[in-house]
C-alpha cells in the first residue's frame, strides 16, 4: 500500500485571484511581512498494491484528472506505507 | 428538431433547457441520463448548466469522464450542434472540446445576474438570427466563469472568428471579456451565460430565442435540401 | 482504531453524568421511572437528545399551542417534516422555516449551508419538489471583523448549497443589530410543490416491514448537536462544540432525485429525513406516529469511521440521510432505485408491533425504550414569566420625534443604514433564477414564482422586525405577521399560510419566556385575522452569549396564492405620469424606528400600534384593486417610513416621484405607523382605483429623474436624484464590507 | 526572506465530500487500487524578514486566517531563501 501526495498548484503566468484575496486580507490584519500568497491543492491518496507501476498510475492519474495542465502544474510523492 | 439535454448526477438547468426547447421553441426535447451510449437519434446536443458532480475539484473535471462524452465527441465530429451552457461549457473545455479552462471569478464570488453581451460572431449556426455587434442580455449564474487561455490561443481564437460573445463589462475576469468561444469547425459552442434563461418575458425576457432559432433554422435548412 | 470506554449505568448515576448531556436530576429520575431501572450510556443519551428543546420543544410547547393551525386550505398542519397548503388543482404548497443559528455561529459558512440542507430534506421529504428558498439573517452592527466574516461565511454557505443543489434562492432578509453580536441568526426556509396524491407522512407502519436508511455515510459529526442548539453560547462553547458538519449538496441533490422517484413507488410507507438527533428521533418518531416499534441492528448502518459505537451512530447529525419505511418484499427495486443515482440504500431494521425501540449492536442488544417516551413523554415546562422592567418604563415615554435638522440629508443616511440599504450583495450570490421559474426576483416585496403547466403563482417572504418585538412583543407579534401578508398582498398574492422560526433567549428566565408568550400571542391574533393559520415552523431558544439575550425574533415565512400570474405586481413605479397613492395616515411613531436608532444610538419608547381590522380592510381593497388590474404598482410601507419606501419606488426603473405629504415634517417623512402602502395608478384606472380602495389619498404623479417631496405649504422637504439615493442605497453594504474595522 | 508551504487538510472525522467526488469518479475511470483519496489546501507564502519570530508568525496566520481550525488541521515547513 502507498500513500501519495499529490501538490497541484497554479501556473507562474497564471493570475490567483485566491492567492490575491489572502494576501490583502493578510495585509489589513497588519501582516505587511507577507510578499505573495500562492494557493493550490493538496491531495492525500491511499493506493493499493496492484500490477501496474505506482509512478505512472499516479501521473497519469494527475494528469487526466487531478490537475488541469491550462492552468495547472503538478507534483507528487510516494510514501510505502508499512502496515501494522 | 430533435434536441438530447444531458444529464449528469448534479446537472440543474437541464429542466431550464429542456423547458425551453419544448414549450418555447416548440421542438422535440428528451433528458438523457450521462451513462447512455447511443446519441445518434437526436439532431442537437445540449449539456445544461449545473454543477455536475458537485463542481468539486474543478468544474466540470469528473464529467467529462461520463459514459455520455464519447458521444458527445462523435456527435461534435459529425459535426451536429453541440452547445455547452455554464457548466456545459466547463465540461466542453475540461474535454478538450474546446480550449482554454473557466476559473474563480475575480472576486471569488457567485454571481448572478442579467448582463449585457456582444454578438462578435453573428455568422455561427449558434448566431445567425442576431446581428453582428448587437447587444444583447442575458442571465449569468457562475461562481468559476473567468475564462482563461494563454496568448497563443487567444490569438488563434481571434484569428478564427471564435469568440462569438464578449461582456459588455468585465464583472468576473475573463480574459478579453469572452463570455462565449466556438470551435474551429463551428459547431460546438460554449458559453457561460444562459440563453435558456431568456425565452420568455414572464422570466427573464427573450433574448436567448434567436440562439434556439438560429440552430434549428440552421438544421432545417439543411435537411430540407437534403431531402 | 479508537476504543471509547463507556460509563456503565452506576457511573452514569452517580457521576450524573446525563447532566453533560442536557438532562436534569428530574429528568433522569423519570427516565428511571419510564424504564424501571437505570438507563444505559447510549439509552441515556437517546433520551438527552430527544428530551433537548430542539426536538421536544418542552418549553415552548404550552406558547406553540396558542397558535390557530386550522383553516380550509391547510392539508397538513405542525406536527411533520412541513405543513402543506392546498393551491388548487389537485396541487399544494409545502413549506417551513428552520434556524441553524449556534452551529452557523461557530462555523458560519458549514452551519448556513446545512441549515439549507436541513430544511430542502423536510420539504422533499413530504414527497414535494424544492422549488423555493429563502434566508432571514440578523448579525451584530456590520462593524467589527468578526461580523463581517460571519456575514460574507452566512451568505457564501448559503449561496454554496442552494446555488448547488440547484433551487433558487428567491428571498429573503438581513438586519443588522448589536444584540446578534455573539449569537447570529440563520433561518431557511423551503418552499415545495406537490400533487395531492403524492403528499407522504413519516410513519413506520406494517409489523415486519423493513426500514431502510438511505443517503450519505454515518460519521461522527454533530454528536448531541441538538443539545447543543439547545444551550446558550459561552466563551468555552468553542471547547464543548461537535464536530461541525460539513454539508455535501451534490449528494443532497442525488437524494432528492432519487426520493421524488421513490415517492411515486407504491412500495413506499412512509419517509422521514435524519436532522437533529439524526438515526433517534427519525425513527422514534416514525415509529410513534404510527403506534408501532422499530428494531435495528447498527451493525448494518452505513459507516464513514470506525470503531463507531451505537451511542455515536444514534445522536450522529451526518447530513444528507433519510430513514424510509417500504412494504415487505420490495427491497431491491428500493435498492436498484438508488444505486441509479449512486447511492446506498440499506436494510437496517423493521417495523414491530411493541412500541419499543430496541437496537442491536454488534449482536447484542444495546437499547430498548419505550418510543413514546422518546418521541411523546418528554416532560412540559410552564416557565415563569414575568414583565421585564424596560417594558413598564418604554410605555410610560410619550411618543415623540427624534430630533432631525436635514431632512433630504437624513434621508439619504436613512438609505444607507445596513438593514435598509439594498442587499444585492447578498442576493447577487444567490442563483434565483434556476428553474426559470422565479417571475419576481430578489428585491420587490415578495418574490414569485410561478407553477409550471398553470397560470397560477405563489409569493412568499420572511419578516420580522424585533426591534418592535423588543418594545412590545405582542404588538411586535402582530406587526411581524401583517408585514408579511403585506408584502405577499402588495405583489398580488392572497396570504395562505404561516412557518415561524421563534429565535429567543433562555426561556428558563421569567422576562425572556414573557417576551415568547407575548410575541405568540401577537402573532396569533394576526394569523387569525389576516386568515393566514400557522402550518409548521421551528423553535429556537438560547439564543444567548455570556447572558444577553438576542432581541426576541419570531421570524415569519409567509406564502400566498397568486391566483393569475397577469395580477403579478412589483414595487417599482412604471410610467411618468402614474398618479402616486398613499394609503392609511401618519402618526407620530417612532419606537424602534430606523430614525430612531439611527439619531439616538439606541432604540425605546412604544412600538408602533397596529389595529388589525384596520390591516385586515386595507389589504384586502388593495388585494381586489390588484386583481381588478388597477394598480402599476405597489408597496409596503416599512423601516425608514414614507420617505424610505418613496426613494424604493424609483430605484427599480430610476422614474422619479414628486408628492405632497401633510402634517409635521419628520413624522410625514419617517415615522413608522403600520399598514400603510404606496401605490402607483394610471390616471385612467385612478376613479375605480378610487372606488375600491376607499382610504387611498393621491399624493402626487409618477415623474422623471427626481424625488421631489413637498409640505402642504408647499415647502420643499427633499429634492434629490434619484440617481444619487440610488446609488448611496446600493452602495452602503459593500462599502461597509470593504471599509476597515 | 523564507518561503513557507502550508498544508490544510480536513480533520479526519470531518467528512470531505470533494475527496469523496473524485474517489467515485477514479473507480468508474477504472482505477480501484486508489481506496482513500482527501482533499486538502497548498499555499505558498513568501515572507520578509521581520523582528518577528517566523515560526510563530506562520503559527498565528495558519490558526487565524489560512486554517479553520473547527473543522482543519494545518502543518507547515520554511525554508530560508538565498538571494540571488
Ligand atoms: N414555532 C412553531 N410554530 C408552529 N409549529 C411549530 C413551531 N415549531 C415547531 N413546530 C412544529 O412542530 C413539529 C416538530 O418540529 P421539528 O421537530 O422542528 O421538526 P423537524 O424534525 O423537521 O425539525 C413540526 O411539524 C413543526 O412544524
Ligand atoms: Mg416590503
Amino acid at each position: 500500500m502507498k500513500k501519495v501526495k499529490v501538490y497541484v498548484t497554479l501556473r507562474e503566468s497564471v493570475l490567483d485571484p485566491q492567492g490575491s484575496a489572502v494576501m490583502g486580507s493578510l495585509h489589513k490584519m497588519g501582516y505587511d511581512e507577507v510578499q505573495d500568497v500562492r494557493i493550490g491543492k493538496y491531495m492525500e491518496l491511499v493506493i493499493g498494491d496492484g500490477e501496474r507501476d505506482v509512478d505512472a498510475l499516479v501521473d497519469e492519474l494527475c494528469s487526466r484528472l487531478l490537475a488541469n495542465t491550462v492552468i495547472e502544474d503538478y507534483r507528487y510523492e510516494i510514501e510505502e506505507v508499512v502496515s501494522q | 428538431m430533435k434536441f438530447a439535454v444531458i444529464v449528469f448526477p448534479g446537472s440543474n438547468c437541464d429542466l431550464d433547457m429542456y423547458h425551453a426547447i419544448k414549450d418555447e421553441l416548440g421542438e422535440e426535447a428528451e433528458y438523457v441520463w450521462h451513462d447512455t451510449h447511443d446519441l445518434s437519434g437526436y439532431d442537437g446536443i445540449l449539456l445544461p448548466g449545473g454543477f455536475s458532480y458537485g463542481d468539486y475539484l474543478r468544474a466540470g473535471a469528473i464529467a467529462r469522464f461520463a459514459g455520455v462524452m464519447d458521444e458527445v465527441r462523435k456527435a461534435a465530429e459529425a459535426g451536429k450542434p453541440v452547445l455547452g451552457v455554464c457548466n456545459g461549457f466547463q465540461i466542453l473545455t475540461e474535454a478538450g472540446l474546446l480550449p482554454g479552462m473557466l476559473m474563480r471569478n475575480k472576486d471569488l464570488k457567485f454571481t448572478c445576474r442579467t448582463v449585457s453581451l456582444k454578438v462578435e460572431n453573428a455568422h455561427t449556426l449558434f448566431t445567425n438570427e442576431y446581428k453582428e455587434g448587437e447587444e444583447i442580455r442575458i442571465p449569468v449564474a457562475h461562481g468559476e466563469g473567468n475564462y482563461y487561455c494563454d496568448d497563443a490561443t487567444y490569438q488563434h481564437l481571434k484569428d478564427n472568428n471564435q469568440i462569438v460573445f464578449t461582456y459588455a463589462e468585465d464583472f468576473n475576469g475573463s480574459r478579453n471579456n469572452i463570455a462565449g468561444i466556438i470551435n474551429e469547425r463551428g459547431n460546438v459552442l460554449g458559453m457561460m451565460p444562459h440563453p435558456e434563461r431568456a425565452v420568455s418575458d414572464l422570466i427573464g425576457g427573450t433574448d436567448g430565442l434567436p440562439l434556439f432559432r438560429s440552430i434549428v433554422k440552421q438544421w432545417r435548412e439543411s435537411h430540407v435540401s437534403h431531402a | 482504531m479508537s476504543v471509547t470506554l463507556e460509563p456503565n449505568t452506576q457511573q452514569i448515576k452517580e457521576q450524573k453524568i446525563y447532566q453533560q448531556m442536557g438532562l436534569s436530576d428530574a429528568e433522569f429520575q423519570m427516565v428511571e421511572d419510564i424504564l424501571g431501572r437505570t438507563p444505559n450510556y447510549t439509552e441515556t443519551g437517546l433520551f438527552s437528545v430527544m428530551w433537548s428543546e430542539h426536538c421536544s420543544y418542552k418549553n415552548s410547547k404550552p406558547v406553540l399551542s396558542k397558535f390557530p393551525t386550522k383553516g380550509e386550505h391547510v392539508l397538513q398542519g405542525p406536527g411533520e417534516g412541513a405543513g402543506i397548503v392546498d393551491i388548487g388543482d389537485g396541487q399544494a404548497a409545502v413549506f417551513k422555516m428552520e434556524s441553524h443559528n449556534h452551529p452557523s455561529a461557530i462555523e458560519p459558512y458549514q452551519g448556513a449551508a446545512t441549515g439549507v440542507g436541513g430544511i430542502i430534506r423536510d420539504v422533499f421529504s413530504m414527497g414535494a419538489r424544492p422549488v423555493a428558498l429563502l434566508n432571514s439573517l440578523r448579525f451584530g452592527e456590520l462593524e467589527t471583523p468578526r461580523v463581517k466574516y460571519l456575514f460574507e461565511e452566512v451568505v457564501a454557505g448559503i449561496a454554496g448549497y442552494g446555488n448547488c443543489i440547484g433551487i433558487p434562492t428567491v428571498g429573503g432578509e438581513v438586519q443588522f443589530d448589536a444584540s446578534y453580536d455573539g449569537n447570529p441568526l440563520v433561518n431557511a426556509m423551503c418552499v415545495g410543490l406537490i400533487d395531492h396524491k403524492d403528499i407522504q407522512k413519516g410513519i413506520a407502519k406494517g409489523t415486519g416491514n423493513p426500514v431502510m436508511y438511505v443517503g450519505a455515510k454515518t460519521g461522527r459529526d454533530g454528536i448531541h448537536g441538538a443539545t447543543f442548539a439547545s444551550e446558550e453560547l459561552t466563551d468555552s462553547s468553542d471547547e464543548k462544540r461537535p464536530a461541525v458538519q460539513v454539508g455535501d449538496p451534490f449528494m443532497e441533490k442525488l437524494l432528492l432525485e432519487a426520493c421524488l422517484e421513490l415517492v411515486k413507488s407504491d412500495a413506499l410507507i412512509g419517509i422521514q429525513d435524519m436532522g437533529a438527533a439524526g438515526l433517534t428521533s427519525s425513527s422514534a418518531e416514525m415509529a410513534s406516529k404510527a403506534g408501532s416499534g422499530i428494531e435495528m441492528d447498527l451493525d448494518h448502518v452505513p459507516q464513514r469511521e470506525t470503531g463507531m459505537t451505537a451511542y455515536e451512530m444514534m445522536l450522529s447529525e451526518s447530513q444528507e440521510r433519510m430513514l424510509i419505511v417500504v412494504k415487505q418484499g420490495r427491497e431491491p427495486e428500493i435498492v436498484e432505485l438508488f444505486e441509479k443515482y449512486g447511492l446506498d440504500a440499506v436494510t437496517v431494521g423493521r417495523v414491530t408491533d411493541d412500541s419499543t425501540l430496541r437496537l442491536k449492536h454488534k449482536g447484542e442488544i444495546v437499547a430498548e425504550v419505550p418510543v413514546d417516551a422518546l418521541a411523546e413523554d418528554a416532560p412540559v415546562y410552564h416557565q415563569k414569566s414575568s414583565v421585564p422592567e424596560y417594558y413598564r418604563e418604554f410605555q410610560s415615554l410619550p411618543n415623540e420625534e427624534p430630533k432631525v435638522e436635514d431632512h433630504q440629508a437624513t434621508l439619504l443616511s436613512l438609505l444607507q443604514q445596513p438593514t435598509i440599504a439594498s442587499k444585492e450583495w447578498v442576493y447577487n450570490q444567490y442563483d434565483h433564477q434556476v428553474r426559470t421559474s422565479t417571475v419576481v426576483t430578489p428585491g420587490s416585496d415578495a418574490a414569485v414564482i410561478r407553477v409550471r403547466g398553470t397560470n397560477k403563482g405563489l409569493a412568499m417572504t420572511t419578516d420580522c422586525n424585533s426591534r418592535y418585538i423588543y418594545l412590545d412583543p405582542e404588538t411586535g407579534g402582530k406587526i411581524a405577521v401583517a408585514e408579511a401578508a403585506r408584502n405577499v398582498v402588495v405583489s398580488g398574492a392572497k396570504p395562505l399560510a404561516i412557518t415561524d422560526c421563534l429565535n429567543f433567549g433562555n426561556p428558563e428566565k421569567p422576562e425572556i419566556f414573557w417576551q415568547l408568550e407575548k410575541a405568540a400571542d401577537g402573532m396569533s391574533a394576526a394569523c387569525l385575522q389576516l386568515n393566514a393559520p400557522v402550518i409548521g415552523g421551528n423553535v429556537s431558544l438560547y439564543n444567548e452569549t455570556n447572558g444577553t439575550a438576542v432581541y426576541p425574533t419570531p421570524t415569519i415565512g409567509l406564502v400566498g396564492l397568486v391566483e393569475d400570474l397577469k395580477h403579478v405586481t412589483t414595487q417599482d413605479a412604471k410610467k411618468q405620469g402614474d398618479f402616486v397613492y398613499l394609503v392609511g395616515g401618519s402618526m407620530t411613531e417612532f419606537g424602534g424606528s430606523e430614525l430612531q436608532k439611527m439619531v439616538e444610538g439606541r432604540i425605546f419608547g412604544k412600538a408602533p400600534s397596529i389595529d388589525l381590522d384596520v390591516e385586515a380592510q386595507r389589504q384586502a381593497a388593495i388585494l381586489s384593486a390588484i386583481q381588478q388590474g388597477l394598480v402599476q404598482s405597489a408597496h409596503d410601507v416599512a423601516e425608514g417610513g414614507v420617505a424610505v419606501a418613496l426613494a424604493e419606488k424609483t430605484f427599480g426603473n430610476g422614474l422619479g416621484v414628486e408628492v405632497n405629504l401633510t402634517g409635521s415634517k419628520t413624522t410625514a417623512l419617517f415615522s413608522e405607523t403600520q399598514s400603510r402602502f404606496l401605490l402607483t395608478v394610471s390616471p385612467e384606472q385612478a376613479q375605480a382605483f378610487e372606488g375600491t380602495v376607499k382610504d387611498a389619498r393621491k399624493i402626487g404623479e409618477v415623474t422623471g429623474d427626481r424625488m421631489i417631496v413637498k409640505g402642504e405649504d408647499g415647502a420643499v422637504w427633499i429634492d434629490e436624484s434619484v440617481e444619487t439615493l440610488r446609488s448611496a442605497w446600493k452602495g452602503a453594504i459593500p462599502c461597509l464590507l470593504k471599509s476597515e474595522a
